[in-house]
């Protein structure tokens, strides 16, 4: 069988190659699609953090996705209309940059991961389940009534913001950026994963009661996984509102959650390259049975269960035949 | 000798229920302390108390000079109360020395360390590795626990609690499955143990109980009807009396 | 304020409550019982719809749709656990998430496919339409009382069903100790299917009774799966009682909220803002009452002690 | 259907072979989901033009937004980036408009809207590629209002739900209407029950209610407010009395009044056509949507008889003239490219066994938007 860190290799490179191979070509909108798998697979990434390594089985992550967005999303228009977010008791400007985007939007959602893990993690279970989406629910509904930035109808960012040395509107140069983006986090989570922390994160989601007893509180630990997860997200978002110019409530809504956390099964929970392989094997699914079929959600759900039921390692572990990480 | 231990008349009743009436109890240093008790007779939910799973409704508990009744049970590990599960507890899908290593990081407590691979830590490795040749495990290092047999796994519970180098040793029926030869190995090696640390002991086997203990308390009801050496509990009425329908379980 | 339009509007959160009782009872119930979370609850509540407008306006039976939608439901329900359901307890709730995440999908355009894109007819029977008066000079819709006695003896039911029939036994060992009654020799499997079953004919019922007022349209089952879920964690998940108090507790917060709020707000805002803050903080009401109740309660009101 | 793969397929065939003066028209719409209905009624109006007018150099290709902002905008790239697409339309949602219409108008594609009209699109968004064939979004909100006044209603309560689309339709009723406001609520987007809303319109000693609750919303408020005895007048604009949606509301709609631009009595013989020709292809009455879509397909066809759509500001200015004959008889566009058209008053009644409506006035005459003079197309 095929060694997964072979396989890795194999994908990272496929990913690269395609939409290379496209711009040769001039096939403009794979590169698209392929910037689209990138972006959500980075949401992914986020939420394997908390679902793989830490069992943290989160239909709420939306939220974090969407205030990543909405970081994004106010900013860039504040920054187009000159006019200042807040000018008391200090002034905060709008801005076009994508790294001051960025970092700000890390922030706001590590914060708004921080407010909800640190009540939702009091549970466990399908409470902490129920829990993450009505919260994410919270802040959707919110977003809709609220009408200072646009509420249902969402914010345009009519071109899309600046990164130092590149053109962001022409699609291949964006594509690398997010690919290099993605890259970053997913070496960045496999440190992670094998780290100090990892360690005290994987061996919480397998026994608990060993935490405690070797001096460890699992609630610190798991809320720290949580909020960096979120954090992720909320990377994810502000550059998937990029690629789109555009922020919406939609980006929080829990099919956004539902979606993220397909994502991450549909590749094989808890595995490296599973956000990637699993975006990429959605976002396909999306753009061919669209095609095919009005009613193209019902054989869209008919193989999800058949990923479930039959295979639950999903596609990496049908590929290397290793035992899912998560039982 | 000074009390490591120090359990103050705790109670704790769960509706009607006096799972423990006010006990009293200590843990000297360089002693093991058996635990012994029909079942039912509320030997877990003492050691929950003393571990920090349960709060007492009453009474209090002091570790190593401080009252340790309200706090949690990572704070009382952390400060140096190592302990053994009944049932095993260990992360399955962890090999062996990843586990042992795990217990080390707990014990160093600096768990906030994102970049560097924790298995290639030389020093918790160091005690990890020392702690499995200790048990007699270290062979089987790369194993994962899933992989490896009970009476391994009571090893490696052990092996993890040295790795926290604890002032006192809490362990709830360590020789439970071990076979006769397994018992008698368990039996020498928390003799030369309880130098290093004391053992509150909870056992069911009898022999390795009155071969080990220096004292003995006996439960029963959730209240203690006696304590003191081997040789005063095996001739004391009250305990004979509370194991004569129970003799063959025991 | 007049109290002829509090009292009014309590009995509005009563009858909201009710109504989420009827949807949460079932989820709380295969919860407590099997251990699983159904996001597709929303989609036999749903079919329950559906079924009851399709046999309605095929008969012109009101009451006909609703023993079709209880009938519909239920099949549904026994047909989705003995393909799908059963192969998923012994799962984590994240397989269990995501199967049932993919039943929505199935269900909602398959839906679609058979009774189209439109939302279909389902009136109120003529015997119930119409409002009645009440003490206060309250003019209150004959039918929206009757949700509430349907909803209130559907409770009544559950107890004696739980506390009173073999069945209930039955369910009540299985919340415990499952390896247990199979060792009794209860034949586990057809216990869950018929559990699933009811809370699935809860669900319908449920569907059936407020496609009558509200509208029969795919996707119409997602709000309310979503309000349930915020009940059943207030009232402690597999709790029937808690999901009863959980229910009334979140109909009250939600309709009074929405009442209250914007008023309270006109009173030192201007009135378009104040209306637009109001019911933005009126839509959060009820999930600032489930984080507070976890505050105090993390397994809920009514949930077993951890 | 058919017709419609046939045209998919073609329209692969073209892409295949590149090149040609064709025009070729994408059309993202909403075609799964709760949603569907009013996507399917466009792309079943916008379809029977291109077939009626029997063109082969108009190609069609047609996407599924499911209702997503995010989607809508991948599928616009693709139209723009692979496609090639001239023209883009068939967007249902004002928040999806809002997603593509700025983007797809600055990469130089034309933009028809057969449905949504945000103001920020009328207003200072304008672009010299953006039109609108349906109406701007307060329009029939403002003929409500007018309606009120003609009606001699003094003290009217009203609600929408608390999103932008609610918001404007509440003040483009303000905006024409003179008397007192009983009082205005603003619902949750989605909400089903309005058991409390009813209750605070019976206390509140109104004349008359106006309401915009689009889709099942509107659906269960009408069937809730017939069964509460409140007997107070209702409007609403058409989209709660829309032919989809009325069979499912059933008696509760009768007589109910209600603003639309169009509806399928309207006397002209571009209009019997539609209806007929509608009837007879799909088995359906024909709704407000399928009009759009129908006038949307005849304007793109209308400009392509007079200028080649390569040449933009011929094709541009042939779009500007709205040479063809709308189902809803005078047509025009005003100068930020919004229709400047007659809103009736309707009336919901029953045919036979379907509910439907019949114009029983006018509530505003050559009525454009109150954005135009924000826009700086002129």
């Amino acid at each position: 069988m095929i060694k997964e860190t072979d396989l890795n290799t194999a994908i990272w490179l496929l990913f690269l190659g395609v939409p290379l191979a496209a711009w040769q070509m001039g096939e403009i909108y794979t590169i698209t699609l392929a910037t689209k798998i990138c972006v959500l697979a980075l949401a992914g990434v986020g939420l394997n953090i908390a679902l793989g390594l830490g069992g943290m089985v989160s239909l709420g992550h939306a939220a974090f996705f969407g205030i990543g967005g909405y970081a994004m999303g106010i900013l860039a228009s504040h920054a187009q209309s000159y006019a200042p977010i807040m000018e008391t008791p200090f002034l905060i400007e709008g801005t076009k940059s994508m790294p001051v985007i960025w970092v700000l939007a890390i922030i706001m959602s590590g914060i708004a991961a921080l407010a909800i893990g640190a009540l939702s993690l009091r549970t466990n279970g399908a409470y902490f389940i129920m829990i993450t989406l009505a919260f994410g629910q919270m802040i959707y509904f919110f977003a809709i009534s609220w009408p200072a930035y646009g509420g249902e109808d969402g914010l345009s960012i009519y071109v899309r913001n600046d990164f130092p040395g590149l053109n962001t509107l022409v699609p291949i140069q964006f594509f690398a950026l997010c690919f290099a983006i993605l890259t970053a986090v997913i070496f960045l989570s496999s440190r992670l994963e094998h780290s100090r922390f990892g360690m005290a994160l994987q061996a919480t989601r397998q026994n608990e009661t060993r935490t405690q007893a070797v001096g460890l509180t699992p609630y610190k630990i798991r809320l720290i996984a949580f909020v960096i997860s979120g954090m992720i997200c909320g990377l994810a978002g502000a550059v998937s509102a990029d690629l789109n110019r555009f922020v919406s409530p939609t980006m929080l809504s829990w099919h956004t959650s539902g979606e993220i956390m397909i994502f991450v099964i549909l590749g094989g929970t808890g595995r490296l390259f599973a956000p990637l392989v699993g975006a990429a094997i959605y976002i396909m699914l999306e753009h061919f049975l669209g095609g095919v079929s009005d009613y193209w959600q019902i054989f869209l759900g008919l193989l999800l269960l058949m990923v479930v039921l039959f295979a639950p390692g999903g596609v990496i572990g049908l590929l290397t035949k290793r035992e899912a990480a998560h039982d | 000798m000074t009390d490591i231990l120090d359990v103050r008349a705790i109670s704790k009743s769960f509706g009607a229920l006096k799972a423990s009436d006010n006990i009293s109890l200590s843990l000297k240093s360089g002693e093991i302390h058996a635990l012994i008790g029909p079942n039912g007779a509320g030997k877990s939910t003492l050691i929950n108390q003393i571990a920090g799973g349960l709060k007492p409704d009453s009474g209090s508990v002091h570790f190593a000079g401080q009252d340790i009744t309200s706090l949690a049970a990572p704070a009382r590990a952390r400060l140096g109360l190592g302990r053994t599960f009944q049932i095993s507890q260990l992360a399955p899908e962890m090999t062996v020395l990843q586990n042992t290593v795990f217990g080390a990081l707990g014990s160093d407590g600096r768990v906030s360390r994102f970049w560097h691979p924790v298995m290639k830590d030389k020093p918790l490795l160091e005690i990890a590795r020392s702690a499995l040749e200790r048990v007699g495990l270290a062979h089987r290092s790369g194993e994962r626990v899933s992989e490896i047999s009970h009476g391994e796994r009571r090893q490696l519970e052990v092996a993890v609690a040295l790795t926290q180098k604890p002032k006192a040793f809490l362990m709830d029926e360590p020789m439970a499955g071990l076979g006769h030869g397994g018992s008698e190995r368990l039996t020498g090696f928390l003799r030369d143990l309880k130098q290093e640390a004391p053992i509150l002991l909870v056992e069911h086997d009898m022999d390795a109980v009155f071969a080990l203990a220096d004292r003995i308390s006996v439960l029963v009801y959730g209240r203690i009807i006696a304590s003191g050496t081997p040789t005063d509990i095996r001739s004391n009425p009250l305990v004979r009396e509370a194991y004569l329908g129970d003799e063959g379980e025991t | 304020m007049p109290l002829a339009l509090f009292a009014e509007q309590v009995l509005n959160g009563l009858q909201f409550g009710v109504m989420l009782f009827l949807m949460s009872a079932g989820l709380t119930l295969v919860f407590g019982v099997m251990g699983l979370i159904n996001l597709a609850h929303g989609s036999l509540y749903m079919i329950g719809g559906f079924i009851c407008a399709a046999v309605a306006a095929f008969t012109g039976s009101f009451l006909l749709g609703l023993g079709a939608a209880l009938a519909g439901a239920a099949a549904a329900g026994v047909l989705v656990e003995t393909l799908v359901i059963r192969r998923l307890y012994a799962r984590d709730h994240l397989d269990q998430v995501l199967a049932t995440f993919a039943l929505i999908l199935i269900f909602s355009e398959g839906t679609r496919w058979v009774f189209g894109s439109f939302p279909l007819f389902l009136d109120v029977p003529d015997l119930l339409s119409g409002p009645v008066s009440l003490p206060l000079g309250i003019q209150y819709p004959a039918y929206r009382l009757m949700i509430i006695v349907v909803g209130l003896l559907v409770a009544l039911g559950l107890y004696l069903l739980i506390t009173r029939t073999r069945l209930g036994i039955r369910i009540r060992a299985g919340e415990s100790d499952r390896e247990m009654i199979a060792a009794l020799g209860v034949d586990i499997a057809w216990l869950y299917t018929i559990v699933f079953a009811l809370g699935a004919a809860l669900a319908g019922l449920a569907g059936a009774l407020v496609g009558a007022i509200q509208s029969v349209q795919i996707g119409m089952g997602e709000p309310v799966l979503i309000l349930a879920f915020v009940v059943i964690v207030i009232g402690g998940i597999g709790s029937v009682k808690g999901a009863l108090i959980g229910a009334i507790l979140v109909g009250m917060t939600d309709t009074l909220g929405r009442f209250l709020l914007p008023q309270f707000f006109a009173t030192f805002m201007e009135n378009t803002s104040a209306t637009t803050i109001g019911s933005s903080l009126a839509s959060m009401l009820i999930y600032i009452l489930m984080a507070g109740v976890l505050i105090f309660k993390p397994q809920g009101l009514f949930g077993g002690a951890s | 259907m058919k017709a419609l793969k046939t045209l998919m397929a073609s329209a692969a065939v073209l892409m295949a072979t590149q090149a040609t003066a064709d025009v070729k028209v994408g059309m993202i719409t909403t075609l799964s989901g709760g949603g569907a209905g009013l996507g399917i009624d466009v792309r079943d109006g916008f379809m029977l033009a291109t077939q009626m007018a029997g063109r082969d150099d108009l190609e069609v290709v047609i996407e599924d937004d499911q209702r997503k902002p995010d989607i809508a905008v991948q599928l616009a790239d693709k139209m723009i980036q692979s496609e090639d697409v001239d023209i883009l339309t068939g967007i249902i949602w004002s928040n999806l408009a809002m997603a593509v219409v700025p983007s797809a108008t600055a990469q130089g594609k034309f933009y028809l809207s057969p449905n949504a009209g945000p103001s920020a699109l009328a207003g200072r968004g304008c672009h010299e590629n953006y039109f609108n064939v349906a109406w701007q979004n307060d329009n029939l909100h403002e003929a409500a209002g007018a309606y009120a006044n003609s009606a001699e209603y003094a003290n009217s309560f009203i609600l929408a739900p608390n999103y932008p689309a609610g918001q404007d339709a509440l003040t483009g009723y303000k905006r024409m209407y003179e008397g007192e406001l009983a009082g205005e609520i603003y619902t949750q987007l989605g909400q089903t029950d309005y058991a409390a809303e009813i209750a605070q319109i019976r206390a509140s000693g109104a004349d008359s209610v106006y309401f915009f609750l689009p889709g099942g919303m509107g659906i269960a408020f009408l069937k809730q407010y017939a069964a509460s005895g409140v007997d107070l007048p209702v409007v609403g604009p058409a989209f709660s009395f829309d032919q989809g949606i009325l069979q499912a509301v059933g008696d509760a709609a009768l007589g109910v009044v209600n603003t639309s631009q169009w509806n399928k009595d309207i006397d002209n013989a571009a209009n019997a056509a539609f209806v007929e020709a509608f009837q007879a292809e799909y088995g359906r009455l024909p709704s407000l949507y399928a009009s759009q879509g129908y006038d949307t397909a005849n304007l793109i066809i209308s400009a392509m008889n007079v200028a080649d759509v390569d040449d933009q500001d011929a094709f541009r200015a042939a779009l500007e003239a709205a040479d063809f004959a709308s189902v809803r008889g005078d047509f025009e566009f005003g100068s930020n490219h919004h229709p400047i058209q007659d809103i009736y008053v309707r009336e919901v009644i029953k045919e036979g066994d379907v509910y439907t409506n019949r114009i029983i006035g006018t509530g505003l005459e050559n009525h454009a938007d109150a954005y135009a003079a924000d826009c700086s197309l002129n």
